[in-house]
């Protein structure tokens, strides 16, 4: 183990250059991977804060009585799809109205404040959000019977949800060609620093080396490639996030709601470090064995 | 320890050996001679598995090295010293390191690294050059090199292609010495040079190849 | 100019290995690029009818004569950020008042086809949608006097508007990373390629040749490379586009109001050979020039 | 031709040539010898512009080349022949195109190749060897192919590194034939070895260096 270990130091200080590239290779890759994660990341996080505004609102019958009201809200805040049910007075809705639409200000005194009917305004969990599914819950508001009409923006949930599953194919495609093209991207370099040390590996063979007695330093060299290269990324992922922090925070409570950006977390990290270290050994270890195949 | 039995290698049309049969027996120092390109590396090749015949049968020490799956040839080869015609070290590598390499392959502890080694350095007249990178070293030393990894590990049998090409007259008598006494020491030695003094000066049985075929001769006395 | 032609092909042959791994890199790199300005572009489009939903609604005080509203209209068509203006009288606004809160349809009819004011529903063009113009149209209607009340979903488009800067920042690393991420993997390959071949480069120089002599075929290579590999990356983005547009068929319309993935334009997929084999000349020629540097 | 002054060339604490001094005129034929390491190869790397003196100068037809700029050095190398020691062949490429380089860099025409290449390769005695991929060649066959390249432009001086270490007998007395031929034509030919045979079978002015100081030595006859 000791042996092996002061053979990889000596095969990485005798190829510096290479190894140094193939950490680097490894770091661009994992930093564009996980530029992505964070990106996509955060793009969730602002859009189920929208979903926050795609409620169903409930409209009472006129004169429904308040504890039959009351009742009701209870009912639906127990079903597993609702996230909040808040319960809106016929007053409230007049006040409410009247400050949507000053004009009609006189118009709605002129009705008394039962003018507008009482209502339930439900927010459904994120989970529960497909169009399918908020049709379903709509319609069974509905045939419950105590409610004159149900309401729920059928465009917005239905566009959001389009939106949602083009951005997520989107998302996909882009992050499947990030994954496969940054391994195609590295996996090539290793080849090429293998090949640039070929004759080296042809001597090793000639003098009697067996094929585990060559692989194993390259196959540990990986592994710090990998644990240096994701750690690197890991540092500059923090770093622009730092700056994109910093340059967001007028922006951010608006558009997430939140005053920060999230970070990836820390099992998210310890998985880059993870893929990375086994991804350079494997990387590695495949481009050698793959090499000493075609020796004689 | 090393029979050759109807060896045929050819290279596309050409055949660098044609139907060669010859016989090494343990302990024996032989001579392969002949023109350049006569087949003399093709035939060296043939005994280390860098090559396998294009027919015929290569025995060492009675496996048939032709038919050994992959796998084994390291087996083979760490009782097989080699000098190569071109040497073959790890040019970034030092002196030391590139003989030690032959030691470390078989697993060689640390104690034996550093009492070989040094030994062995010795012998060749490179003491004083361990520390130095292989690849800056003059012809003569980095050949010399290649002598010392291919005795370091006492192997069974040594092969040397054209050894004292880059050496000059008095280091070619002692290389010759080197290879007798590691040869007197129970190693069969197979020796491939152009050099007609020194084989005069050191005589022993001479295999000669022309073109391929193998043309026998007796040393003279 | 033809015995450059031969030795590049020459180099070519002898180092295949070589040649189709830089080109399969430079195809990579290319085709995340490409992907991402595929992605980007077809958002755009999608965030672009959402914009048109963004819209300036300005309420005529009570009794406007008809021809003032026409008037009104006129003046605002012809400002330059105006995309359409849409004049609602007030019985349409009553009739679209029942329709959208039909519990309120009797109180309407005791109001009379009056009861609510008419107005004009101005959209603007898609580079006027900052919260800062939007707000500034928006004064500058108040100010005019014709109008009772000027609403525009401040919350709405100032929330759009902060989204899209997110959105773009987010793009703009990404898609930056992307870029100098594929570049730094690109010229790593490149210059791993060159160090294979140090050997040949070094006994060239010894036998006399002059940097230009051995720069010319590695700088055709490079062009002849980035040219196969641009191809390469633009057919895998049609293939993708191909197969993406099959399967999101059904959503399209939903989502970005037409029936067709955009693909990129001609120009783009020019800019994209141009890149690739400008790309591959300039980094092959650095890398060589760099090599060439160290020698003696 | 070639006059150096007070040379000295150290590789960190090891001096390779300590202040070496020495004329070679035009048309001349030197040999350049002594023992492995003592310096012969630093010293044709000088005059090739491979390396430069610690201090001293090197002129080489008037020119100081360790004061020229490095882009002026493919000037000089296209005049100066060079047969290495270790051959430098491109492995990849057939015999006629490695010695075909050495014309097509000073750009010869297609025309001059087709004439010049199979001349030369004629001389050495690879006539049907043109199209064999340089690196699977025999050692000898290498070293002639060296040797082609190195005389295929007719440089107006040759160097030669130990041109007859991988060649038998007779080939390597053919290969000196063909430099003295060249040498008769007017080239200035310097030889760097250790066959003390071949140096009295031919003989010239010997510059010998030992551990890097010279050691100058008339022609025996
Ligand atoms: N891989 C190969 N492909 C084609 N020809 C080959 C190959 N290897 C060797 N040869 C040819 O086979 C012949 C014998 O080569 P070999 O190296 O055995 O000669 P040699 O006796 O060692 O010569 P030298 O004394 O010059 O080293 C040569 O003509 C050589 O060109
Ligand atoms: N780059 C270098 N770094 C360190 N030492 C060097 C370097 N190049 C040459 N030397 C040393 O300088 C000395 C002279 O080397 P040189 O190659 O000139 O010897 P040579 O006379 O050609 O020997 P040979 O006959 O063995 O080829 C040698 O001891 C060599 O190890
Ligand atoms: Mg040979
Ligand atoms: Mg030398």
């Amino acid at each position: 183990m000791m042996q092996l270990f002061r053979r990889t130091l000596r095969g990485i200080l005798e190829h510096l250059y290479l190894t140094v590239v193939g950490a680097g290779v490894i770091a661009a890759a994992l930093l564009l991977i996980g530029t992505f994660v964070l990106v996509v990341r955060n793009l969730d996080g602002l859009v189920s804060t929208w979903n926050h505004d795609a409620h169903i609102s409930a409209y009472f019958r006129p004169q429904t009585p308040a504890e039959v009201q009351v009742a009701a809200q209870q009912a639906i805040a127990g079903r597993r799809e609702v996230a909040s049910v808040e319960h809106v007075t016929a007053e409230e809705a007049t006040v409410w109205m009247k400050e949507q639409m000053p004009q009609m200000a006189p118009v709605m005194d002129d009705l008394g404040k039962e003018a507008l009917p009482a209502s339930l305004e439900i927010v459904l969990k994120p989970e529960y959000l497909t169009t399918e599914q908020v049709e379903a819950f709509a319609k069974s508001l509905s045939d419950a019977g105590s409610f004159s009409e149900v309401d729920y923006g059928r465009d917005w949930v239905g566009r959001l949800d389009t939106f949602l599953s083009v951005l997520r194919i989107f998302g996909g495609v882009l992050g499947g060609l990030t994954a496969v093209g940054t391994l195609f991207l590295v996996a090539n370099t290793v080849h090429l620093a293998v090949y640039a040390r070929r004759d080296e590996l042809a001597i090793m063979r000639l003098v009697g080396a067996t094929d585990g007695y060559i692989v194993g330093p390259f196959a540990m060299e990986g592994a710090l490639q990998g644990l240096l290269g994701s750690s690197v990324a890991i540092a500059m992922l923090w770093a622009l996030h730092q700056s994109l922090e910093g340059r967001l925070a007028t922006m951010l409570p608006a558009a997430l709601g939140t005053q920060e950006l999230a970070f990836l977390p820390a099992p998210s990290l310890l998985l880059l470090i993870l893929v990375g270290t086994l991804g350079g050994t494997a990387v590695n270890t495949v481009a050698v064995v793959r090499f000493l195949r075609s020796l004689p | 320890m090393i029979r050759l039995y109807h060896v045929v290698k050819s290279y596309g049309d050409r055949d660098a050996l044609r139907d060669v049969s010859f016989h090494v027996e343990k302990g024996e120092m032989v001579y392969l001679t002949g023109p350049s390109g006569a087949g003399k590396s093709t035939l060296l090749k043939l005994l280390y598995g860098a090559e396998r015949p294009t027919s015929g049968k290569v025995l060492i020490g009675g496996t048939d090295i032709s038919q050994l799956p992959a796998g084994n040839l390291p087996m083979i080869r760490r009782n097989v010293g080699v000098v190569f015609q071109d040497f073959k070290l790890l040019p970034m590598r030092t002196v030391a390191a590139n003989v030690a390499l032959a030691l470390e392959v078989i697993g060689a502890s640390e104690e034996q690294l550093r009492r070989r080694v040094p030994a062995v350095l010795n012998i060749v007249g490179l003491r004083g050059r361990e520390d130095t990178v292989a690849g800056v070293l003059s012809g003569g030393e980095q050949q010399r090199v290649a002598i010392a990894r291919a005795i370091v590990n006492d192997p069974a049998i040594l092969l040397a292609d054209e050894p004292t090409g880059n050496l000059d007259g008095s280091m070619a008598v002692e290389v010759l010495e080197i290879l007798q006494a590691i040869n007197l020491r129970g190693t069969t030695v197979l020796v491939a040079t152009h050099d007609i003094g020194l084989m005069d000066r050191f005589p022993h049985r001479k295999l000669r190849l022309e073109s391929g075929r193998a043309v026998s001769e007796r040393p003279r006395r």
